[in-house]
């Protein structure tokens, strides 16, 4: 697997949002999806394993992204009454204020990491305290029997649940974006109205859930469903809005590599 | 807390209270710190060496710029609110060939984000983080707890008791600080106004006429 | 990361082979003792320093020589074939009762889950106790390695020779057991098959088990 470097990891929406705009000085109006599709399999290519986190992150940056270009498409419909734009004006405030205070802590990160590459770079002494001081040393093992350390050994060797794909691994699940909306276009019209949750219950693989809401989100911006999102990581419903189109008449890239 | 004590000049065998040379107390010290495996806090030393805290402090701050000046192999630093013994960060190279398993964990971006976050804002609750992070950090946040870098420091008293998380001493061990207070000032990373003036053109609420084609969907209700 | 500043205990500067300055040379020396844990043995600092096993003796024995001479509460000595620092005779008083007052006896539940770990699982490296246990374990391995149960018993044939971790004779003692065949068996405790398998693709490291019972070493600190 060999990618050429071109985008940042993106940690999240925030994240996005701050690269596109200030990185690339794209407008938001403009941001196409499939680019951005196209960014993220080439992080996904980059990822050495990609665990669930990054994943999610990824659902919630791109319906972060739907939400507002349906916001943005808002303002060019002529039933918008003056309330309705004030409260655009404040959401949109309310956004620029929480990509500041997120810019603020990027940074602080990025502090962060210096000083602990230079931190990194002592080893402090670990020695301890030679003969005949270190049998003085309260024992951390008095009390301790066999028994103990089995159960010891029980609780330790029980795997915490921490997610984690290797590479080779994803790399081996042959999902491409079109299989996920035939498959999409089949099932939808005969659910209507179903959760995501729900509509990716099925599949094993992060991979494939994270190709599927690309298919979801293609089909969104080409007006086949609607997408809802009650509450910020809320369940998102997918609503069958109906097709005059066929599958066939949808023309999209096999996203994949 | 103040350092009450006269320094004095080199210039004959400085005595501290108790009449103990100098000399004496920074060559205990010096034992000391060879034999911790922990950062060793002023108050201890003091109690040990029964000195003042102050004293001890300016002693091991005098010491720690000798062997600066002295260019040693070794550093004394103030690191969680003691003093220790570690390598010279100039010394890296020769170092890590030598410590088995040399490879320290990297912080990843989203790991050092939360963590200036929850440094900064602490306590906090994961709702608040989320909310400046845009994601989820409950991933983030079990990694850095894992490792001993956040924990649960208090309970929000109001309805839901949400657990509430602060920094660490490991933080402070793995950031290289004395304490908190040693963190730079947030006011200073206040993005600039070249930075808000770009963020607010690219989140403008007026569309732009001349790309009326990307809706190209239907209205989003029938 | 050079420091080619005169050093104060030398005249001229004389240089060694390969033109390294011996100043620089005694801060490596510095450093790399600093960092060790066990006494180092003069032909391993040869090599790690890519000189003569003689020039690093001489230099070792010059520093020790010059830590005498300045008093300090450490002094490097020639221990088991090998340098170390260690606290200073003189400060035997006060060594003392910074081991019996100033340190903390309690193994964490961290440290037990790990020591288990490594008891049960021996041979085992650093990078597999950390996929068994999702955490980075350096800390925890340094603190068991310290107190004397844990120690390096072997390396991995591998690439990266990654030092193999296993229990002392110490350990035994401590648990009143004559061999690790004595321990209780984890046979109770099966994992499933799935839980087998996502383990195994985590670690990167698959030791050769030729060495299994190697610990009639010495603990760390003997």
């Amino acid at each position: 697997m060999s990618y050429e470097v071109t985008t940042p990891v993106f940690e999240g929406p925030f994240d996005l949002l701050l690269h596109l705009i200030l990185s690339e000085q794209v407008d938001i109006h403009e941001v196409s999806l499939a680019r951005i599709v196209d960014a993220f399999l080439v992080e996904l290519g980059r990822m050495e394993n990609v665990d669930l986190d990054v994943a999610t992150e990824f659902l919630l940056i791109a319906s972060t992204l739907v939400e507002l270009k349906a916001r943005r498409l808002l303002p060019g419909r002529e039933d918008m009454d003056l309330d309705e734009e004030l409260a655009l004006w404040e959401e949109r405030d309310l956004l620029l204020a929480r990509l500041l205070e997120c810019k603020t802590f990027k940074d602080v990160g990025q502090v962060f990491a210096r000083y602990s590459t230079l931190a990194d770079s002592s080893w402090p002494r670990a020695a301890g305290p030679e003969e005949p001081f270190a049998s003085m040393l309260p024992d951390l093992m008095d009390g301790m029997t066999p028994a103990k350390l089995l159960r010891a050994a029980e609780r330790g060797l029980t795997p915490k649940v921490v997610p984690k794909v290797e590479l080779y691994y994803v790399a081996a699940v042959r999902v491409s974006v079109a299989d996920a909306l035939e498959e999409l276009f089949d099932e939808l019209p005969r659910v209507g109205r179903i959760t995501f949750r729900r509509l990716t219950d099925g599949l094993v693989d992060r991979l494939e859930v994270v190709v599927r809401f690309l298919a979801l989100l293609e089909m969104y911006k080409q007006g086949y469903v609607e997408l809802e999102q009650a509450e910020r990581f809320g369940d998102i419903e997918v609503i069958w809005l109906g097709a005059e189109v066929g599958a066939s008449g949808v023309s999209i890239d096999d996203y994949e590599g | 807390m103040e350092n009450q004590e006269i320094e004095q000049l080199q210039t004959s065998e400085p005595e501290s209270a108790a009449g103990v040379p100098e000399a004496d107390l920074v060559r205990a010290i010096e034992a000391i710190l060879m034999a911790a495996t922990e950062p060793v806090e002023p108050a201890l030393l003091a109690q040990l060496l029964e000195q003042p805290a102050a004293t001890l402090n300016r002693l091991c701050q005098r010491l720690a710029t000798s062997y600066e000046e002295e260019q040693r192999g070794f550093q004394m630093v103030r690191v969680a609110g003691g003093w220790r013994y570690q390598t010279h960060p100039d010394m890296v190279a020769q170092v890590e060939r030598f410590v088995l398993d040399g490879q320290r964990a990297r912080l990843s971006g989203a790991a050092l984000e939360t963590l200036a976050i929850v440094a900064y804002k602490q306590p906090i609750s994961r709702a608040q983080i989320a909310s400046i992070r845009g994601v989820d950090p409950d991933g983030v946040l079990r990694t850095l707890q894992s490792r001993g870098y956040v924990d649960h420091i208090a309970r929000d008293p109001g309805p839901g008791q949400a657990a509430l998380w602060g920094t660490t001493v490991r933080f402070l061990e793995k950031l290289g600080l004395d304490s908190l207070a040693d963190l730079p000032p947030l006011a200073g990373f206040v993005p600039g106004a070249d930075v808000v003036e770009a963020l607010e053109q690219g989140l403008r609420v007026v569309p732009v006429i001349e790309t009326p084609m990307d809706n190209d969907r239907p209205p989003a209700t029938a």
